[in-house]
């Protein structure tokens, strides 16, 4: 399951919604907003996204993860709008037999997203300039 | 043809999105746009372009009526 | 932060308890128990202890991983006792600064349980039988 | 001297220790066990012994009032 939201992000309902009686591994993966890029201060994130080829893409990376690997369920959910320092910006949930597997498809997932899915973040810095994040440009 | 824009490609544009003359292939989109709005320029070079949803290069063709989005390198999660 | 527990394990008050602003990571595995071992079904499960020396164990895998990756809160809980299909009997929570630390540290934290760590379990499979499960044994 | 049992160990001779005649190194204690409780011996060749709450090899010496204890194969997580 895929899910672009403005809301906040509930860890413990996506955890709970992806164990499985055959599964003895469950994963959860939580992206939260870091105070500080290097020496830089943030105070807030604005993410953007594409939703159609955001969700199109996040669709993708599940069906090749389950593809992958034995996966009881799984959920990828991307917040978007403000956030600030802490707030959770990404989690990746997961179930599978073994927890080899659990690990390796949670992190192939999280990998995909950040390199594939049409989303960007605007760094508000503590100095009141904005920055949107473009890696390489 | 339009031409959709994300993040700092929209900041720089003032716009969601663009409108140039109709291209064949994403090679002519990102020419077009290049050459239309010079302070772009570095940004398209770095950029993907998105053809209905899908990454597409420099010679994929573009199909009428497609949605085209220019997207400067992602930084989700 | 490491305890042996009888009660249950709420992997939601362990994950918001490692959350820290300079760590954009958080990492949570819960192992759970499964239904299934190969074709036996297992429906319930006993853990048994050695407990002065599993605490010993387990502090000293926190202060290694916490050696080896820049840990901003790290909480590996056991629980004991008896089991059903479907209860967590082990969690790790941990936060780093990057996800590639918090995966590979949570990783490593569980895996040195399971190789150091003096517990044991007791199957209790459908068929009314019982086997304590010593692997290599 | 006294030998903690757990798991299997413990149920095989049905007590939560085990007490034999005192020994200089681990490696003796192994070889006590093996002896006097026969249908142990097997698991006995494959556990682990603790000299105070350590891993110890057979070589380990055993310090007077030490706990001693006989780990099979762990299975927990």
């Amino acid at each position: 399951m895929i899910r672009l939201t403005r809301d906040v992000i509930d860890g413990h309902a996506l955890t709970e919604e992806v164990r499985r009686r055959h599964c003895g591994a469950v994963v959860l993966f939580l992206g939260t907003v870091r105070d500080l890029t290097g020496e830089r201060v943030t105070v807030a994130l604005d993410y953007d996204a594409y939703p159609a080829m955001a969700e199109k893409k996040m669709a993708e990376i599940e069906a090749e993860t389950r593809q992958r690997w034995p996966v009881g369920e799984l959920i990828l959910e991307h917040r978007l709008g403000h956030l600030e320092v802490g707030d959770v910006s990404v989690a990746v949930a997961i179930s599978c037999p073994h927890r080899a597997q659990a690990f390796d498809a949670c992190r192939h997932a999280i990998d995909r997203l950040k390199e594939l899915v049409p989303i960007w973040k605007k760094e508000n810095w503590a100095d009141g300039s904005t920055e949107w994040v473009h890696p390489g440009a | 043809m339009k031409v959709l824009l994300f993040a700092r490609a929209r900041d720089l544009v003032g716009a969601d999105w663009i409108d140039i003359e109709s291209a064949a292939t994403v090679g002519e989109v990102r020419a077009r746009l290049k050459e239309r709005y010079r302070h772009l320029s570095g940004l398209v070079e770095k950029s993907a372009l998105a053809v209905n949803n899908e990454f597409a290069d420099d010679l994929t063709p573009i199909p009428a009526g497609a949605e085209v989005a220019l997207l400067p390198p992602v930084s989700g999660g």
